[in-house]
């Protein structure tokens, strides 16, 4: 039909982190020319990290993106207050589940944790948030070690923190490059976890809802098209990061891409994340019409 | 300096970059970690990115001409911002007090510091502009005030003797002899507003500049590339220091101290 | 024609920090158009304040400074004045040094022409492309000098302008500024505290006290131009002289 | 100065510190944005933080206390190894050959550039001394180099006469006459290495000290606390380099330039 | 006793750059023990050159330079050297300034009561804790000549140390060297340009010729001191050196 009735291109701005696994569907559905199929020209803007990416998109330098849960909760709830920022909406899920926590040869079990230093990729994270919950419900007492993602593999390499827990690729460098083994997967600590979320800022929510609704699609496509190639999704992981396929394997394994959100394990983050006072401007009460708002459904 | 001892000095000079290179080579393989490159991967490396471009396809090139760009808009702003102010408060004292008790701490914030600043204030290549400004901004004012004040008060003395007003005496007088000095300030703060590149580039979004290839290949854990940011980051900023210290030695011929 | 130059019972004082220095006190003095005064006195007594105050650089604390009956004031009056330190813009080669008072006071036409003209006058001909830092102590000197006469100045200052120079180079630029002199015919205010360069070249000597700085006395010389430095009545001027210095400076 | 004029100046400089402060809230109420706090909030926070301390428990002065101490560190070991370095540079040009093609564009490599390789080969306080090293050793050095070169060649012939040796001439010749130098290169680096702190604490782990706090807040969208570790370092580094300046003015009384 | 200094056609060139410059050639002098010897000769034609190679801070390009017999070595020789420019270090005050020369020839003890010493002897007695940005210029010069004279110099070099004071101090600081000498009898070389003042001081005035510099003639001063500076065969002194030097510098 693209060809009868050739579409009015509209190019949107997508950010996303570097070489994050998680958001391969991005990749997939770019290299696909899904975008370009709904008449979607993306522009790709990349960040070092969530907290970065989300103050650039509540900035408006960003339509959508692809981020972890809790950088887009605590963004949107620091910003409500704000008519001119621009607050993230979920309008599909990216993946579920995608980290794991490694550690080295002295610890065996979760109990061996007790008095270890053990690596999180910084305060509000999911990583440091589903790490906290474990630590209180297993009654553990560990030193965390916060920081930037790409030290935490260094870091372990060289034996200054006993494990980490952390987003895919980086547990499966620790595992591939230097001797780690996983102690405890996402699906262990919290099963079917939401992770990364596709968002949409709220104001071009209101004036190009079409468009939105052709980038869900697209998303959902891609989505699928890594489930039902998983040898495709693979070769495509190996290029835009640069690993070896013994290590994209593993990574692979411990994430789940569905495009469907899910809200339950939102409202679980976003109750640990105000106890963690990471989240200051919401209440406990809060919670589920803020995480009702906050995800929209009607694109999935 | 004589031929005979340029040439020993280059000699000396190209001598203990070898050694320095092999002993780097020597560190790497005796600690044979992933993420400690030698010489030759970070060469290699060079040679990749150069040609086939990096993991988005923008060359080694095309980073360091993006990243040359912002700074140069930065400081070009820094040198107009700077240059009329440090004249001003070099001449009235007045300026100056009022001016330095906000002036005096902001001197001391990194650039880096200003980030979350810079993103909510602005947008686009501004912010680039911003924070490079930043960085080479107080090394200009702060020349160009000591340039203003080391005028020479006999040379002021005699152009006032011959009735000039104070336009001609701060554009034909005070600018010239201070010239010296802003110049130094402009080398100083285009060495520092080049630095602050890769603090500049670390919000990210705009996926090229040298900044950002470090911060990038720093996520993909390939620290070739990394050093390999480094390495060129080092030496455009030795290149261009070298072009304005030039220009200052053909400048200022007239001043005996450039010459010693 | 009437004095050119009036000082009326002057006084000057700096503040610096808590302290005030009284450097000049109570002095009087008129100088008549076309004179060639030279001013001694001892080293710190104040001569070089002296000049700032009849140029307008600076403003009396005390008393009244008049220069044809008004207040000094380079906007109006025309002064040509050479300080005792370099005073040549560094950045300037040596024919720009010399536009640069003409610079301010002329319209652009003729300028290059008269700075030229002023330069071969004082035999730097051939030395306009020279900086400052490529030419000695003397030829700045007489750049400084041209500088100064070629904007046609009404009143010539001085400070001890050949003070840092060789005897050899400091006796021929002193023929030299008598000669410049005796051809234009202007006032002349000149300043030294060598007693020998003031007997050579004065009509009128004021000797100043120590500091503060009053008239002590003033000498008419009363001798030809040029003047021979070993002849008996230049010996005896020049005893005169050091006689009332060395008043001042053994009483210091 | 004299004391009316001080007087005068305090109060203008606070004066302009007043205005400053009401356009910043003004600013802030007309933008009405929970990012950009205006300065009663900044300084809400200052209490907040000075007294029940940050998210992780640590106070406002406690993150400072931890900084100072990171970057004197770092700057003393600048020093300890700049200053030798410098004079026997000075000295003998041949070294200066050998090490200025390594040292050069090492010179131009930002310190948050350094990061990845300081995480790679270092551990612990050694990378806060090492990053916060590479800001201050440069000008330091170059200061120092700058210093001894200037040296003026009659006093040195002057101790020949007399049969001084080369030690003696160093010692009692080159090291004073290039102390102002030195100084003001400590001076500088000091505020150098000060400013890299935010670029130190980048890396983590540790949770505390003013680079970590204004990171953390950042990370956490609360901009006032960001404002407030901006300020703190500001004012810290002012005082550093104040403390750094007045006793160079009490050292160098016999340098009549500083008297100026 | 024999010569102190001796000369032997002695030759000095620098290079710069590509160019070299002759500064001295074929220079022939010897000094005798005791001596007060004045070199006069026209700015820049190498008066400070041969003065450094006396002291072994420059060595010949040809001939040869003896002092007693070999080559000097400050080290071994002891010189008492003041220098044109001021040579003080500015961070010591005057009594550590005097000092300084005691700590590198001297054991440490009794260093203290000599600086303090020589100190009174030119006159600084009070002035011990000043540093040398709070003295004048004649002070200056009178602590270089206190340290140069405290070490108990064999042979005492100076470099024009009176150029640039005023006519006043420069005689006075004349008259105070004339009675140190006489009371410690040094070989003394004394460089000035000032006609005037090596006739006063001088017992033999060597005429150095333009660069490069050889001698043009050495003058012998049979005259009693202290000398009248007015007195007719002073004069004529003074007039048949100032006549060299004529030659010299009209042939520049
Ligand atoms: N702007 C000023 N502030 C304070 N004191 C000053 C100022 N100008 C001059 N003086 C003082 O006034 C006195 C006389 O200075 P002035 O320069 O007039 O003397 P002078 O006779 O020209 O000396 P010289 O022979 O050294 O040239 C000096 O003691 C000087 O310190
Ligand atoms: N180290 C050097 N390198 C090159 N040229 C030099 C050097 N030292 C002196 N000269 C040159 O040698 C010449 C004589 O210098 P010197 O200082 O001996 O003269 P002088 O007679 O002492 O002069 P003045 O009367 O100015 O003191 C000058 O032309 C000078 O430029
Ligand atoms: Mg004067
Ligand atoms: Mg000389």
């Amino acid at each position: 039909s693209g060809f009868l009735f050739p579409q009015q291109t509209a190019t949107v701005r997508v950010g996303h982190l570097t070489g994050d696994l998680h958001h391969l569907a991005l990749f997939v559905a770019r290299n696909q020319g899904y975008f370009e199929q709904s008449g979607i020209k993306i522009e790709l803007k990349e960040y070092a990290n969530g907290p970065l990416l989300m103050q650039d998109f509540l900035a408006g330098e960003l339509d959508f993106a692809y981020v972890g849960a809790p950088p887009a909760i605590s963004a949107r709830a620091k910003g409500m207050s704000d008519p001119n920022a621009h607050l993230p909406v979920v309008i599909a899920s990216v993946n579920l589940e995608g980290s794991a926590i490694v550690v080295d040869g002295s610890i065996e079990s979760p109990e061996d944790l007790s008095g270890k230093i053990i690596g999180t990729p910084g305060t509000g994270t999911i990583q440091d948030i589903l790490l906290s919950m474990y630590i209180r419900d297993h009654n553990l007492t560990l030193t965390k070690s916060p920081m930037s993602i790409s030290y935490l593999p260094i870091e372990f390499s060289k034996g200054t923190i006993n494990g980490f827990i952390g987003w895919e690729p980086a547990p499966s460098i620790a595992v591939v490059q230097s001797g780690a083994h996983v102690l405890l997967t996402s699906k262990d600590l919290f099963e079917n976890h939401q992770c990364c979320v596709l968002v949409v800022s709220n104001k071009f929510l209101a004036s190009h809802q079409d468009l939105v609704s052709k980038f869900a699609a697209a998303h959902k496509l891609a989505n699928n098209y890594i489930i039902n190639n998983p040898a495709y999704a693979k070769q495509l992981a190996m290029n835009i990061t640069g690993h070896s396929s013994q290590l994209i394997d593993l990574a692979l394994s411990h994430i789940v891409y569905t495009s469907t959100p899910d809200p339950v394990s939102m409202k679980t983050f976003l109750h640990a994340m105000i106890d963690l006072n990471v989240v200051t401007t919401l209440t406990h009460e809060q919670v589920d019409d803020f995480i009702n708002a906050f995800i929209d459904t009607r694109f999935i | 300096m004589k031929h005979a001892d340029r040439a020993k000095s280059l000699l000396l000079g190209l001598f203990s970059l070898i050694v320095f290179l092999f002993l780097w080579q020597l560190l790497a393989v005796w600690m044979n970690s992933p993420f400690l490159p030698g010489p030759y991967s970070v060469l290699t490396a060079f040679f990749r990115i150069s040609t086939a471009g990096d993991i988005d396809g923008y060359t080694l090139s095309s980073h360091a001409m993006t990243s040359i760009y912002r700074v140069l808009l930065g400081f070009l702003f820094a040198g107009m911002t700077a240059i009329p102010l440090g004249i001003f408060m070099g001449l009235k004292p007045s300026v100056n007090s009022v001016s330095s008790p906000i002036i005096e701490p902001i001197r001391f914030i990194p650039p880096i510091a200003w980030i979350p600043l810079a993103i909510i204030l602005l947008g686009g290549i501004t912010r680039y502009v911003f924070l490079i400004w930043i960085g080479a901004f107080f090394p200009i004012l702060l020349n160009t005030i000591a340039g203003v004040k080391r005028t020479s008060a006999v040379l002021v003395d005699m152009a006032k003797t011959f009735g000039a007003d104070s336009r001609t005496i701060t554009f034909k007088i005070v600018f010239p002899s201070a010239l010296p000095e802003v110049m130094s300030g402009l080398r100083v703060g285009l060495g520092v507003g080049w630095m602050c590149i890769v603090a500049a580039e670390m919000i990210g979004g705009d996926p090229v500049g040298l900044g950002r290839l470090i911060i990038k290949y720093a996520n993909l854990y390939q620290m070739d590339v990394v050093i390999l940011g480094m390495v060129t980051i080092g030496i455009i900023g030795l290149i261009l220091n070298y072009a304005i210290l030039s220009t200052e030695r053909r400048l200022f011929k007239w001043r005996v101290e450039v010459r010693a | 024609m009437g004095p050119e130059i009036v000082l009326e019972s002057v006084g000057k004082t700096f503040k610096s920090g808590k302290d005030t220095i009284e450097v000049i006190r109570n002095l009087s003095l008129s100088v008549d158009d076309g004179k060639f005064l030279c001013v001694v006195g001892p080293s710190g007594c104040g001569k070089t304040t002296l000049l700032k105050l009849m140029c307008g650089l600076l403003q009396p604390s005390s008393g009244r400074v008049l220069v044809k009956g008004n207040p000094p004031d380079p906007k109006r009056n025309r002064f040509g004045v050479i300080f005792q330190e370099d005073s040549l813009l560094p950045w300037r080669n040596v024919l720009a040094n010399v536009k640069f008072g003409l610079e301010i006071t002329r319209n652009k036409t003729d300028i290059d022409d008269l700075a030229r003209e002023f330069l071969s006058l004082v035999g730097l001909k051939g030395f306009e492309e020279y900086y400052p830092h490529q030419i000695s102590g003397g030829m700045k000197k007489r750049v400084a000098i041209a500088r100064a006469m070629a904007v046609d100045p009404e009143i010539i200052l001085m400070d001890e302008p050949f003070a840092d120079l060789d005897a050899q180079t400091r006796q021929i630029l002193q023929k030299e500024l008598l000669a410049v002199w005796s051809k234009f015919n202007k006032t002349v205010i000149f300043i030294t505290h060598n007693v020998d360069e003031a007997v050579f070249l004065a009509q009128e000597i004021v000797v100043l006290t120590k500091r503060p700085a009053t008239v002590k006395a003033v000498v008419k010389v009363n001798l030809e131009y040029p003047r021979a430095r070993l002849s008996p009545p230049f010996i005896s001027y020049r005893e005169k002289i050091l006689g009332y210095l060395h008043e001042e400076i053994t009483a210091l």
